[in-house]
């Protein structure tokens, strides 16, 4: 991510030097404090997210797009009666001078980003993708989930995944009938769309690494030592980003399971502390989760507004 | 051509196809060993005075001691902030609170120390203070000011100079300024020179060459041809050996036949076998000296475009070449078997073939024009008896 | 792939390979003309395959080559040629070369014409009268410092003479009843697919050959000939002449190749029964 | 109704967020840069253009074709001249665009026609308040408009709101106009971009109406430009 | 779950092994005949590993000077990983037609690129370019740590200069208590399973990959299982390593 950005040394050293006090750039007073979470929801549309991330001054530190779209195509040999899902995550010039324009290598950040995301999604059965079989063996949907990255200073795991989950759970696909292998697509007036099969929310929490000594020394540590080697900072700024060396990236549900657990390389850390960590990032998890679904449940009661008049549900109180 | 040759050699390796259920090695296996090698310099020294003969078990005996003394990486070597940390190690400092203190508690004196590690497979080896490992596996080459090397020209690069592999991490740079130009030793540079620098030296001319200096950690090489016994190689063939197989010795030029074969022994690997015009009055046994006295005399002449030529001597006859054969085979033997190549080690080698072409029976043996006996070395078999035959006679010899 | 040779080097071969009398001429590394180079095997190395071998040569070049059989419905629109086409897959792979390199196409076709110019005809393959084997030869060459097709033909050899084949235990006449053929459980059978094996043979002169090349020879030779043959002292088609530098290849006399045939002739049930 | 929201982009020179009635861009323009070898000009400065379609990969050919025609138009307004050997470039990505749900592009040619022209239009727009947000010395103003024309209307698209009633459209022809306005009054024609079946009439009809609208929505823009230096200057007052 | 008893009441696996048992390993440098010794070209030599069914070749080339000089960089080393996994090393052969690596390869090879980034000593290296090839002839589950193993092995081989070794196993659980090591290709395909790499047999974690649904409160347990389990292969290493190298020894001294 944005591999042309050079940081002066005395920068760096400024900044490495907060975090070991405890200090961000930004302002914020906790390493492991993250940033102000907005999710909006485009009205009058499905699956149509934008995300900001907000620093203490209330300027948008982050912004993404998230945008669901749907189609029908051809499913996979081997899997006739499963449709399709994508990720496209994309930076471009509008997140900033460093970032090229182009296509960027299979080996960038922002591909094994991707990449995460989508085994998240698909790995877990997050998305119940048999729901989307329209003919089985010759026409599925095909759902894609494109993240445009519009302001970027950091957290783009955390945010995409975010963004992603929640359009999925927010956008409707076109309802269809099937008559003698012939497909009518109902437009919304038609019928009402269809949501996705969601079956639970994998949110992913990125724990970035900054070491506090040399990496012989880090590698060299005594067992049983309680040395601190490293610092674990949340939520990243770019700058931060840059300079961290080693991550570790945690996608939880609210149900306790581990939906993913990837340290790819970088500085080792030791075993219990990924154990410590990851207990840790379940309230955090747990608490975005219920951010997700409030927004979600306000734009629907937005959408219908009379629909309490009409149903002839009981009143239950659900927490 | 005799009808005996083997046509084609092939060593099969059968794997009978290993059974799942057996073999396996059990969670618990108990394949802990410690290495400690603070303690284990003065047994060596005993265990050596013990074998002087050496029977079966005990050569396994002294197959274990050897795996003890080989260092892998991350093993810590040493413990102690006295040393210094050489080749193939790396340090961490420790923060030792010394536990030991008084009932004031306020001696709590914290003291530092070196813990050295290895970051490679290889052996301890001492030297004063400093702490370093010699590598097993050497296969680049780590210049030093004054080696004797052959390098291998890859560009020709506009800025005046040539870069060479030399078999190190990075190419290694050749400037026209430290090349003998033709027509004199004294002669300044001109811009004819830096025109004529493709004549002079190609893309894949091997050059005989110096280490002139090392710069920015080992990774700016520069050489120098000036003087005559370097320049570039003629009349005879490259063998590239692994690094570890040559040590740096004062000469790397050798003699072997009554001077019709030079041998040059690069630092880095290269090896150059190659005929030698026979100096005119072969009377002297000084080679250094008489040398000497002729480059003067030839200077001349052979600074001339000459030295540059790629035309080969043209009265290389076959006895010569066989000879070149030969050589490089014994330097490949001696590659096969991990022997290291000195000169003394290729003279012996000669002789056991000489034998071995006798022993083998069966095998003509015109010593003069003895093509046979090459293509009967090129089978590993006889490669790795060859080797072994030559380690027991050094360890009759002691 | 290509060595670097210093122009003297090059010349010093050469010299010393083209001289009058052939007695006195000389191969760099001491060979006979006829000698191949050392082979390292480790046969049927992988057992999830039907068939494999790995070669290694003296030069480091390492050949893998796997057989993995299928089964295939046959096609009834296809003749036998096409199907026969079909049945044999080979998939060449060199990762030092990019994947649209001629030298690599020119080479898993010729390995591939061979095997289906031998089989005459689909019987061998055949398992009933609807169903037939497909061959799938994958080959792989890692660390290529030479011209490997010679390599790899005896590699290819090797692995298609140590493939087993499912046994079969239904009846082998299903023309009329809708039946998947049904195997052996474990029963495994050697269905002998004749192979022919590659020479590259260099030429120096009018009248030196050289089999097995090693690099530094391929790079100072008149010309070099591709040579097929197969058991029984038969050098089949087709034959090539292809060219590895652009110094020293010329022509040579069409005599030349008569001799090529009996040289191959005289060592090739040799070197085939050394595999 | 056409909204504006300039400067959204700090990390980037200039930048400006346009949605209409029926899409939505942002757009940023940075420069002069240093650019790379290949784009550098001895006497001007050069000018990429980079649009991102609203979703999959890009640009594909359709916002390839995009991209010419705003490159040629902002090569004509940028005084190229004033920043030598130096890169100017801009983005563009399209957020939302009429057509985007599932289907509604299928079967109906014009609408495939149509939906890069929307997107375009907004581009334009949206380009030049990003333009004058960077402080890029530009020769003249420029404002774009997208007219269709139907049976017995003209309608100005980028004001239909309703989509379904968009997709109901039946256009006869399309016209894609961006005028250039020099002391506030439409000038010469920069692009003009007509598709479908039309005459002489239609056409000059068609260009008296976008001078019209051109006049009414550059007061728009300038009245927003207006407040942005009013805000940008405080420290003058 | 599925149809397989992964687990039985005996305590074995279905290849009979117990739960925490590593399959066996063996790895040789694979030119036994040191041919590899005087050979003209870069004097690279291949490792072999073979880890239960997973049969992986690497290749490590270089340090040496970057052939595209963009890349160069004047403080230390570069790292590239090539992973090339063969069509014929499953049992159903891969009849995809393009020789182009899928998604997962790519993921792998930018994990194991972090992973040894720290781990090879590369400011020994400036200026030049260390390029690892990996070739997967045959699968059997726990591939990753099989490669992974087997680079480990190839740099020392290769005398490149490495802090410490890495050594990574793969680990499946099975009924949400039985937690087995060193997964075969059956085990990996149904059970919730992960790849974990630790430096030096200790219990620095350096790679950790989880990609199934695993039970949050499990993890304690199955970091332990994989940290003992790195910890014997260290050992294993360790010895095989020093066997494989033993004859060069002799000479050193």
């Amino acid at each position: 991510m944005a591999k042309d950005l050079v940081i002066t040394n005395t920068e760096r050293q400024f900044i490495l030097d907060l975090l070991a006090n405890s200090q961000r750039l930004d302002g914020r007073k906790s390493l492991l404090q993250q940033r102000d979470l907005n999710i909006n929801i485009t009205p009058n549309r499905y699956g149509d997210i934008y995300l900001e991330l907000k620093r203490d001054d209330g300027s948008i530190a982050t912004r993404l797009h998230c945008k669901v779209t749907a189609e029908i195509v051809k499913p996979k040999d081997q899997r006739p009666f499963e449709g399709t899902f994508y990720i496209n995550c994309e930076f471009n010039g509008l997140a900033g001078l460093n970032f090229e324009n182009y296509k960027v290598g299979n080996n960038s950040d922002e591909f094994y980003y991707g990449r995460l995301i989508e085994s998240m999604i698909l790995r877990s059965n997050a998305l119940d993708l048999e729901q989307l079989c329209i003919v089985a063996g010759l026409k599925v949907w095909n759902i894609r989930v494109d993240v445009h990255v519009l302001e970027f200073d950091g957290g783009f795991l955390e945010l995409a995944s975010i963004g992603c989950m929640t359009a999925l759970l927010h956008y409707r696909r076109p309802d269809v009938t099937v008559r003698n292998e012939k497909v009518t697509i109902h437009s919304f007036d038609e019928k009402e769309g269809v949501k996705l099969g969601v079956l639970h929310i994998p949110i992913a929490l990125q724990f970035n690494l900054f070491p506090l000594k040399e990496a012989a020394e880090i590698i060299k540590t005594n067992t049983s030592s309680e040395n601190n080697n490293e610092l674990v900072v949340l939520d990243c700024t770019l700058k931060e980003d840059l300079l961290k060396d080693g991550e570790f990236i945690i996608a939880l549900n609210k149900n306790r399971e581990i939906v993913q657990l990837n340290k790819p390389g970088g500085i080792p850390i030791s075993a219990s502390k990924i154990v410590e960590f990851s207990h840790m990032a379940l309230p955090i998890i747990e608490e975005t989760t219920n951010k997700i679904l409030k927004a979600i449940d306000i734009d629907e009661k937005k959408r219908n507004k009379y629909a309490h008049l009409l149903s002839a549900e009981n009143d239950r109180y659900v927490e | 051509m005799s009808s005996n040759t083997k046509i084609l050699t092939v060593i099969k390796h059968i794997d009978n196809n290993v059974n799942i259920t057996d073999n396996l090695k059990n969670f618990n296996a108990n394949v802990n060993e410690d290495y400690d090698f603070s303690s284990s310099d003065e047994e060596d020294v005993n265990m050596e005075e013990k074998d002087s003969d050496i029977s079966d078990d005990e050569d396994e005996l002294e197959n274990k001691k050897l795996i003890n003394q080989i260092i892998s990486p991350g093993d810590l070597v040493i413990k102690s902030s006295e040393y210094m940390k050489g080749h193939n190690t790396y340090t961490t400092q420790e923060h030792f609170e010394k536990s030991n203190t008084t009932e004031d508690g306020n001696t709590k004196s914290g003291e530092e120390e070196l813990n050295i590690y290895s970051s490679t497979l290889g052996v301890l080896s001492k030297i004063n203070k400093l702490i370093s490992v010699t590598n097993i596996n050497k296969n680049l080459y780590q210049a030093e000011i004054g080696d004797h090397i052959i390098g291998q020209i890859v560009e020709v690069t506009s800025a005046k100079k040539w870069k060479l592999n030399i078999n190190g991490n990075n190419l290694a740079t050749l400037q026209l300024s430290s090349i003998n130009l033709p027509g004199g030793l004294l002669r300044r540079k001109n811009e004819q020179d830096e025109l004529n620098m493709k004549q002079l030296l190609k893309v894949g001319d091997l050059i005989n060459c110096e280490v002139q200096g090392v710069h920015a950690s080992g990774n700016d090489i520069n050489l120098h041809t000036r003087s005559l016994k370097y320049g570039k190689l003629r009349n005879g063939a490259l063998v590239k050996v692994k690094m570890g197989l040559i040590q740096r010795k004062k000469t790397h030029t050798h003699f072997f036949n009554n001077n019709s074969i030079k041998i040059i022994l690069g630092c880095n690997g290269f090896i150059w076998v190659s005929y030698e015009r026979a100096p005119i009055d072969s009377v002297t046994k000084d080679k250094g000296s008489e040398s000497i006295k002729t480059d003067i005399t030839r200077i001349e002449q052979d600074t001339s475009f000459e030295i540059y030529s790629d035309i080969n001597d043209p009265n290389i006859d076959l006895k010569t070449r066989i000879l070149i054969s030969k050589y490089v085979i014994i330097i490949k033997i001696l590659a096969f078997n991990n022997l290291v190549i000195n000169e003394q080690r290729i003279n012996s080698v000669y002789e056991l073939i000489l034998s071995y072409n006798r022993n083998s029976g069966g095998m003509p043996n015109n010593s003069g024009n003895s093509k046979d006996v090459l293509f009967l070395l090129n089978d590993p078999e006889v490669m790795k008896d060859i080797g072994y035959q030559l380690v027991q006679g050094e360890k009759m010899r002691g | 792939m290509n060595t670097l040779f210093s122009t003297t080097e090059k010349s010093y071969f050469r010299e010393s390979l083209t001289k009058e009398k052939i007695s006195e001429c000389l191969r760099s590394d001491g060979r006979d003309f006829k000698q191949l180079r050392t082979l390292e095997s480790y046969p049927s190395f992988l057992n999830n395959c039907n068939g494999s071998t790995r070669l290694v040569s003296q030069d480091g070049t390492e050949t893998i080559v796997s057989c993995k059989v299928q089964l295939m419905e046959n096609d009834s629109k296809l003749n036998e040629l096409e199907l026969l086409n079909r049945l044999i897959n080979i998939d060449l792979s060199i990762p030092d070369l990019d994947n649209s390199n001629k030298l690599l196409n020119q080479m898993e076709d010729s390995i591939k014409n061979n095997i289906v110019s031998q089989l005459q005809g689909t019987d061998k393959l055949k398992v009933t009268q609807k169903y037939s084997f497909q061959l799938f030869i994958d080959i792989l060459v890692i660390n290529c410092n030479s011209y490997p097709l010679g390599l790899i033909s005896l590699a290819v050899y090797s692995t298609l003479n140590s493939t087993l084949f499912p046994v079969l235990i239904s009846q082998d006449d299903d023309l009329l009843v809708e039946q998947v053929p049904q195997f052996h459980d474990y029963d495994l059978k050697l269905i002998k697919i004749p192979c022919p094996i590659t020479f590259v043979v260099a030429i120096f002169g009018d009248d030196l050959l050289l089999v097995d090349p090693s690099e530094e020879e391929l790079q100072t030779a008149d010309n070099c000939l591709l040579i097929n043959y197969i058991e029984d002292k038969k050098v089949i088609g087709p034959i090539r002449t292809i060219q590895f530098n652009d110094e020293y290849t010329k022509g040579f006399n069409p005599l030349v190749l008569s001799k090529a045939f009996e040289l191959v002739e005289s060592i090739g049930d040799e070197v085939l029964s050394a595999l | 109704m056409t909204n504006l929201k300039y400067s959204v982009l700090p990390n980037l020179d200039g930048s400006c967020e346009l949605s209409t009635s029926n899409s939505k861009v942002i757009t940023a323009v940075s420069g002069p840069l240093e650019p790379k070898q290949r784009h550098r000009l001895p006497l001007q400065s050069a000018i990429e253009v980079v649009i991102k379609p609203s979703f999959g990969m890009g640009p594909t050919p359709r916002e390839v074709l995009m991209q010419d025609k705003l490159a040629t138009v902002l090569q004509a307004v940028i005084v190229t001249e004033l920043y030598p050997r130096k890169l100017v470039q801009v983005n563009a990505q399209i957020l939302e665009s009429p057509f985007d749900e599932f289907g509604s592009m299928m079967g109906n040619s014009f609408n495939e026609i149509l939906s890069p022209m929307i997107d375009l239009n907004s581009c334009f727009n949206s380009s030049f308040i990003s333009l004058c947000d960077s402080a890029i010395a530009l020769k003249s103003s420029f404002v774009s408009t997208l007219l269709g024309v139907t049976e017995d209307k003209l309608i100005n698209i980028a004001e239909v709101s309703d989509l379904d009633l968009l997709r109901s459209f039946n256009f006869k022809s399309l016209h894609h106009i961006v005028l250039e306005v020099e002391e506030n009054k439409p000038t010469n024609v920069l692009l003009l971009d007509s598709q479908g079946d039309f005459n002489d009439d239609d056409l000059v009809n068609v260009l008296d109406n976008a001078q019209k609208i051109t006049q009414k929505e550059f007061q728009n823009i300038r009245n927003i430009l207006k407040d942005k230096v009013s805000q940008d200057f405080i420290w003058k007052a | 779950m599925s149809r397989f008893e992964f687990y039985n009441n005996d305590g074995l696996r279905i290849d009979g092994r117990r739960s925490n048992e590593l399959k066996n390993f063996e790895s040789s440098i694979t030119t036994t005949s040191n041919f590899a010794n005087f050979s003209r070209n870069t004097s690279t030599n291949t490792t072999y590993l073979q880890m239960g069914q997973n049969k992986v070749l690497v290749t490590i080339n270089g340090p040496k000077e970057p052939t595209n000089r963009t890349k160069i960089d004047s403080n230390k080393a570069t790292l590239s990983t090539n992973i090339n996994i063969s069509k014929f090393s499953k049992v159903n052969r891969n009849t995809n037609k393009s020789n182009l690596p899928d998604k997962q390869t790519l993921e792998w090879e930018y994990e194991i690129t972090q992973l040894f980034s720290t781990i090879v000593v590369l400011e020994t290296y400036p200026k030049s370019t260390i390029s690892i090839n990996v070739t997967v002839l045959q699968q059997d589950g726990g591939v990753l740590s099989a490669i992974i193993n087997c680079i480990t092995i190839a740099l020392i081989n290769n005398s490149i200069q490495i802090y410490d070794i890495i050594t990574a196993v793969s680990i499946g659980i099975v009924d949400q208590k039985h937690f087995l090591l060193d997964l075969n290709h059956l085990e990996e395909q149904f059970l919730s399973s992960g790849t974990i790499a630790t430096v030096g047999g200790g219990d620095q974690v350096s790679l950790l990959r989880i990609r199934d649904k695993f039970p949050l409160d499990l993890i304690e347990e199955f970091m332990q299982v994989g940290l003992q389990g790195c910890s014997v292969l260290k050992e294993i290493i360790t010895k095989q390593v020093k066997d494989m190298n033993l004859n060069k020894l002799v000479e050193i001294q």
